[in-house]
């Protein structure tokens, strides 16, 4: 079963090659998505230059506990991806399977407590756009700032929830054998996926907690 | 899955190739052979080029008289907006890297194929997607805000822009998997012995095309999703009733559309490196140069968007600091032009089809490149902004620059693809019909800028009459000349002169295969020891 | 044809040293220190992010073209964001020369 | 060195050399369909033109008969093939690159010199505010006449339009002056001009604002100074504004100063900061600080953004909505404060939107 050469496709020489054609795609794609996020963080520098106070005030209106354990979280949940990848290439297909569950675990608590946080924000009346009611901040740079904040960290969301889901393929796939240490681009090239997540939310953590 | 490589039939029958191996409909819709889904590029980009041809000439039309000629003032607004975006999007972005890129890269850097072939096929999909999108939002209304999209307007209008920027940002995700393709194709499927300095200019041009691609559009993709946030939703991060500041979508969009341009220019200039050559039967007079060229224009281009911005409201300091850049991107620019014109000199000068479009361009991209450099400096630019002048300086790039490399790769490439000749004769008369109703087109808009003439008019102040006629008129010329190659090449497909393997005496590697191709292009792997147009070596 | 790759003691120090950044920053985000909390905060996000890249996805074990197109798209969104930026920044700024004729 | 400093010093003096410039500006003038240079910075900005342009005309003269003189002379005929070997000598294409880059970087500073004289108004320019909107141009004098669709200015004076917008961008342009500026809803953009001569110019539209915006046009009149003293004497209104100008602790503002500073000094002079505090305390009237662009409670249980419009309306008719917690007790300013006057207060109130108090106001 474990025949690399079956993933082998008919126009590259070898797997080496074929894999890092598979790596680089990745490091493209994920190029790509970065620059996606770039757009909103241009716009997070410049309006932060625009409404400096605002920006502060507001940013000590976020949840700094829920932020910080999604900090926590994601990082861990690196980890326990990394190792999936790892217990892949040692050929311990059980593990991986393991790991990668942990991972997608870990997600899905950091959906929830985004969850929770949006919900104590709607509360406040603390829209985007135009449906900004927060009584207590009524400046418009304080509406700048969730407006952003609910589109930078929603677009992450949406990408942790696209990545859960990722997850729970690999693990199937790893679960049914598919994953072997000479082939398991899949697998690698989705913990990218993750790992990079992991990276956006980093910078948006002080971004929209810390600097208040 | 074209892994079934059928058997060579009994000899004495025809060659199996790419065209003939499977003919069925779906074998088509299904295909993963990037030679098949370079021709559908093909076809819909050039469907795309007749539609937004139809828009510009009712935008001529309406210009012949100062005030309403036949439609009302929306429709007009309506109609630029949707030249604009079916020319950019729908024809020039996607048209040479989509058409001729797909075709011709695996056979130029002797690969069997591009590296992610069912990506391929779903680039395809969702261009079409997006295509239809886009018209769907014509038909839904149109959008009426200029291919720019500046808001506040594009978020207040009436008019249908959501399916219209879903389109678009649909388009853009099929450009970022094509360019995704080819630069991992280019990373690792060159063949035994095609070291970089050995790659053909084309696909240098179509690879930092493709750098562009994947890094600019996704920019433009959240761009354009705020604006539909806004528009639907009403969650504006633009809006400055909101507190927000609508220039800031300025530099966004930009940072996306100056590079664009470059995308739309670049793999044209790869076109014009392999068309003078393979015309000259010379050797590129600085291979490196064009190269360093290349890479430099898709990096320095990156850095210069704020040049359309000069009046907008921008700081003097950023301005100043767009201003240098776009003079440093310039000098890339004139390195290829003078390398082109260098190669010339004592070629042997064959005046085929291709030929004549790259002296076309050759005139008129440098000219209107020219014009860019005298827009870029920044009091002139003060003046000219949004009056004709630009859109003259545009047009000379884009239709007398991109559009010319377009069809000289039609004509070039031509028999690579299906194996038969065009009709010289027409082909000439067609040329020149173009660039001449070219020239009579454009020219008299450059007066109209330095008279004042503002763009997106729908009506005008009387004394820009005469100029606008004259611009009418030559719009038709150039339609003549596009009608007239539509039909020979048409022709040509059925009836055509069979043209045999290589009927240019090219040295371009892709010219290694047979015309047309068979499915797998190469049986073995093959081994390049050379650059490509080494003319010299023929007396070797 | 397995390549030669990290072990599971440097995934854990990546995290140690994660974790221990991160307490770091939250720690200064309360420290006085004046106009430089948002350098400082990016610079430690910064390191993080680059941990995460060279050793999670194992980019040092990779070819050096990865390398490259990893440091080309973090120049291109930098230049994204400082140029956007500094046209804000400077929007009251005053070129005139200093006696105008 | 370059034509457009040797056309700037053409305009005065005589001598045959000005002679020579003059007729080679009208000849330039003339080809290029120019229209007339009718502010003072017209000339210097077409000599750029002219110099540009003549520049590129050289060189694209120069690629089509190289390229033409190749075709011919290197036409394919029997024996031309096989072709020599020939590649690029470095140093020539250094040298030539070289020169090129030099020549554009010249082409920025002069543009670049230029763009900042276009941006950077003299302080004794006479002010005027300019409000675009669908599809209108209004023009409003700190002294207190307004008109909308004719702009009057004194000719031989520099003034300084300040642009804003009530709804989308629009864009003005006088092809004339050789000036252009976006009015930009949520802000103050500003362009000035200095007019040659009395006459009368065309005022364009050019930023994609609607249906209406090929008809956006609108006309400069530009009078003599004299007459420019007794239109803002006749279309001033009559109940002339300030009461108590020594009262205030602010001088007034040179000529010149942004115009938030002569909004703080306007609202001073009218008696606003007497019930309006700028660093938050609570007088009679609200804080104007983070004011602007906030969601207020009115006594009525709406809620109203305070917009520019939500603004002039609560100087103009006070009692029509009263915030929540107040009495209604601040009078209309109503026929008091000239337009220029409030757009000049709106731009105050803005830059205290960021909840950051005015330094400079505060100090004793
Ligand atoms: C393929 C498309 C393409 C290309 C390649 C270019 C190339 C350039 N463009 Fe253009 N441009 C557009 C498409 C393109 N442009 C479009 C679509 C718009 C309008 C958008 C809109 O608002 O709708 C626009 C608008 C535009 C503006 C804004 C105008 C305005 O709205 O006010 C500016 C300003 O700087 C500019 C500059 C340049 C420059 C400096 C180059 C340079 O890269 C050109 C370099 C080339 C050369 C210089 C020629 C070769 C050199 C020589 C022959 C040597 C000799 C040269 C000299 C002596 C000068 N362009
Ligand atoms: C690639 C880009 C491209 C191309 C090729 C063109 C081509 C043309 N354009 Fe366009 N144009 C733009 C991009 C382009 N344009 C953009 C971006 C704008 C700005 C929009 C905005 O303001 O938002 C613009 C705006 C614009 C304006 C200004 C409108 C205004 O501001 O009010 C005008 C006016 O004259 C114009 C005219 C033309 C004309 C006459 C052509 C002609 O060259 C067209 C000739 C082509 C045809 C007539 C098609 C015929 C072909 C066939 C029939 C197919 C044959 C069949 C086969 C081969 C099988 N264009
Ligand atoms: C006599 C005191 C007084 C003076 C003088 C005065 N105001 Fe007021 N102003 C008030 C009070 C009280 C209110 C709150 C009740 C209301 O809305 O009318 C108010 C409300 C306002 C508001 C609405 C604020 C909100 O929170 O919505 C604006 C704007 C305003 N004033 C501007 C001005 C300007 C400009 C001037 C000077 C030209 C001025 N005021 C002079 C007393 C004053
Ligand atoms: Cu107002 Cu166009
Ligand atoms: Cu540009």
């Amino acid at each position: 079963m474990a025949d690399a050469t079956l993933h082998l496709r008919d126009h590259y020489e070898d797997l080496a090659k074929q894999t890092h054609a598979a790596r680089l795609g990745m490091w493209v794609f994920i190029g790509s998505e970065a620059l996606l996020f770039a757009a909103l963080f241009a716009l997070y520098a410049a309006y932060r230059i625009a409404y400096p106070a605002s920006f502060r005030a507001a940013a000590a209106h976020t949840n700094l506990f829920l932020g910080t354990a999604m900090t926590f979280v994601l990082i861990t949940s690196s980890l326990l991806m990394a190792n999936a990848v790892l217990s892949a290439r040692l050929a311990r297909p059980g593990r991986s399977v393991g790991f990668l569950a942990g991972t997608a675990g870990l997600g899905i608590i950091f959906l929830g407590l985004k969850a929770v946080e949006y919900t104590e924000h709607f509360r406040d009346g603390i829209f985007p756009g135009a449906f900004y009611a927060f009584a207590r901040l009524p400046a418009p740079g304080a509406r700048v700032f969730f407006t952003l904040y609910y589109f930078m960290t929603g677009l992450h969301a949406l990408h942790v929830a696209g990545g859960v889901v990722l997850l729970a393929w690999l693990a199937r796939r790893a679960h049914r054998g598919g994953f072997t240490p000479e082939y398991h681009t899949p697998l690698e090239l989705g913990g990218m996926y993750w790992h990079f997540v992991d990276v956006v939310w980093i910078f948006l953590w002080p971004l929209f907690y810390l600097l208040r | 899955m074209s892994t079934t490589t059928t058997p060579p039939a009994s000899p004495g029958t025809r060659r199996i190739d790419y065209l003939n191996v499977e003919t069925t409909i779906r074998s088509w819709l299904t295909t993963t052979d990037h030679k098949r889904i370079g021709i559908l590029f093909l076809i819909m980009t050039t469907a795309a080029l007749a539609l937004g041809g139809v828009f510009a000439l009712l935008l001529r039309l309406e210009l012949l008289t100062p005030g309403g000629t036949f439609m009302d003032a929306m429709s007009y607004n309506r109609l630029f907006t949707l030249h604009g975006v079916v020319m950019v999007w729908l024809f020039l972005i996607p048209s040479i890297p989509g058409a001729f890129g797909n075709f011709l890269l695996p056979l130029m850097l002797g690969a069997r194929d591009v590296a992610f072939p069912r990506l391929n096929l779903a680039s395809v999909y969702i261009y079409a997607i997006g295509a239809v999108v886009v018209l769907a939002g014509a038909v839904l209304g149109g959008a009426d805000t200029g291919w720019t999209f500046y808001p506040p307007y594009s978020t207040h209008t009436p008019t249908a822009v959501v399916p219209v920027l879903l389109g678009v940002f649909i388009l853009g995700i099929s450009s970022t998997i094509t360019g995704l393709n080819f630069i991992v194709t280019t990373h690792t499927l060159r063949t035994e012995g095609m070291t970089w300095l050995r790659i053909p200019l084309f696909v240098w041009a179509v690879y930092a095309t493709s750098i562009i691609l994947v890094i600019a559009t996704p920019v433009l993709g959240m761009t354009l999703l705020l604006i539909i946030l806004d528009h639907a939703f009403r969650l504006g991060i633009f809006d400055p009733a909101l507190g927000g500041d609508p220039i800031l979508f300025q530099h966004l969009f930009w940072f996306y559309s100056h590079p664009a341009v470059y995308i739309m220019i670049l793999p044209a200039m790869g076109v014009m490196s392999e068309t003078v050559s393979a015309f000259a039967h010379k050797n590129i007079f600085s291979y490196n140069a064009i190269v360093i060229a290349t890479l430099g224009i898709a990096f320095v281009g990156f850095l210069t968007w704020g040049h359309h911005m000069f009046t907008a409201g921008m700081s003097v300091f950023d301005s100043g600091a767009f201003g240098i850049l776009s003079m440093f991107v310039a000098i890339f620019s004139a390195i290829k032009v003078f390398t082109w014109v260098s190669t010339l000199y004592k070629g042997s000068i064959a005046l085929d089809a291709p030929m004549l479009y790259f002296f076309g361009f050759l005139f008129l991209f440098s000219f209107g490149g020219m014009t860019g450099v005298a827009v870029a400096s920044m009091s002139l630019d003060v003046y000219w902004h949004d009056t004709y002048f630009v859109v003259a300086h545009f047009h000379f790039i884009m239709v007398g620059g991109s559009m010319m490399g377009f069809l000289a790769a039609l004509h070039y490439w031509f028999p690579k693809m299906f194996g038969r000749m065009f009709p010289a004769r027409s082909s000439t008369v067609a040329a020149v019909l173009v660039i001449t109703g070219f020239i009579l087109t454009f020219t008299p808009q450059f007066w109209l800028g330095n008279a004042g003439m503002p763009r997106r008019y729908y009506s005008y102040p009387d004394r820009f009459q005469t100029l606008n006629v004259i611009s009418t008129v030559g719009s038709w010329a150039i339609t003549a000349g596009l009608v007239l190659i539509g039909a020979y090449l048409l022709y040509a497909l059925r009836w055509g002169a069979r043209s045999g393997p290589n009927p240019w005496g090219s040295l371009g590697f892709e010219w290694n295969t047979p015309s047309p191709p068979p499915p797998h292009n190469y049986e073995e792997p093959p081994v390049i020891t050379h650059q490509p147009h080494e003319y010299w070596r023929t007396a070797e | 044809m397995s390549e030669p790759h990290l072990s599971a003691r440097t995934y854990l120090f990546t995290w140690i040293a994660l974790v221990v950044l991160s307490a770091l920053t939250l720690l200064l985000s309360v420290a006085p220190l004046g106009p430089f909390h948002v350098p400082v905060a990016l610079l430690i996000a910064g390191t993080k992010g680059v941990l995460i890249v060279l050793f999670f996805m194992h980019l040092v074990e990779q070819r050096s073209v990865n390398r490259v197109a990893v440091i080309f798209w973090l120049l291109l969104l930098l230049i994204l964001i400082s140029l956007t930026a500094a046209d804000v920044a400077t929007r009251s700024l005053d070129l005139r020369p200093p006696v105008s004729g | 060195m370059s034509a457009a400093w040797a056309f700037q010093r053409a305009t005065d003096g005589g001598g045959a050399w000005d002679d020579f410039l003059n007729a080679l500006n009208a000849f330039y003038r003339r080809a290029l369909t120019l229209p007339p240079q009718a502010s003072t910075i017209a000339r210097d900005i077409d000599g750029l033109h002219y110099f540009e342009i003549t520049i590129m005309f050289a060189a694209a003269g120069l690629i089509a008969v190289v390229a033409l003189y190749f075709v011919v002379r290197y036409r394919r005929r029997p024996g031309r093939d096989p072709t020599p070997r020939i590649v690029a000598p470095h140093w020539f294409e250094m040298v030539l690159y070289a020169g090129l880059l030099g020549l554009f970087v010249l082409f920025w500073v002069i543009g670049f010199r230029q763009y900042i004289d276009l941006s950077a108004p003299p302080d004794s320019a006479v002010d005027v505010y300019v409000t675009a909107k669908q599809w209108m141009w209004e023009f409003a004098y700190p002294e207190g006449p307004a008109s909308a669709g004719v702009l009057y200015v004194p000719a031989g004076r520099p003034v300084r339009l300040h642009l804003t917008s009530r709804d989308v961008i629009h864009s003005f342009f006088v092809p004339d002056f050789r000036i252009k500026r976006d009015a930009v809803p949520g802000m103050y953009t500003t362009a000035w001009f200095q007019a040659n001569a009395p006459g009368t110019h065309q005022i364009l539209c050019t930023e994609m604002c609607g249906v209406g915006h090929s008809q956006m046009l609108a006309r400069v009149v530009v009078l003599r100074p004299a007459d420019f003293e007794t239109f803002l004497l006749r279309r001033a209104p009559a109940a002339t504004p300030t009461s108590g100008r020594d009262a205030t602790p602010n001088a007034p503002p040179a000529r010149g100063a942004p115009l938030a500073v002569i909004g703080r000094a306007a609202a001073a002079r009218h008696g606003c900061l007497g019930c309006h505090s700028i660093d938050g305390t609570r007088r009679t009237g609200p804080s104007w600080l983070g004011l602007f662009g906030s969601t207020q409670l009115m006594a009525d249980g709406e809620r109203i953004r305070v917009t520019p419009a939500y603004i002039t309306e609560s100087m103009m008719d006070p009692q029509r909505r009263i915030v929540a917690g107040y009495p209604p007790v601040m009078p209309s300013f109503m026929g008091q404060i000239s337009p220029a006057e409030t757009a000049a207060i709106i731009e105050y109130m803005r830059s205290l939107a960021d909840g950051i108090p005015d330094a400079e106001a505060t100090r004793p």
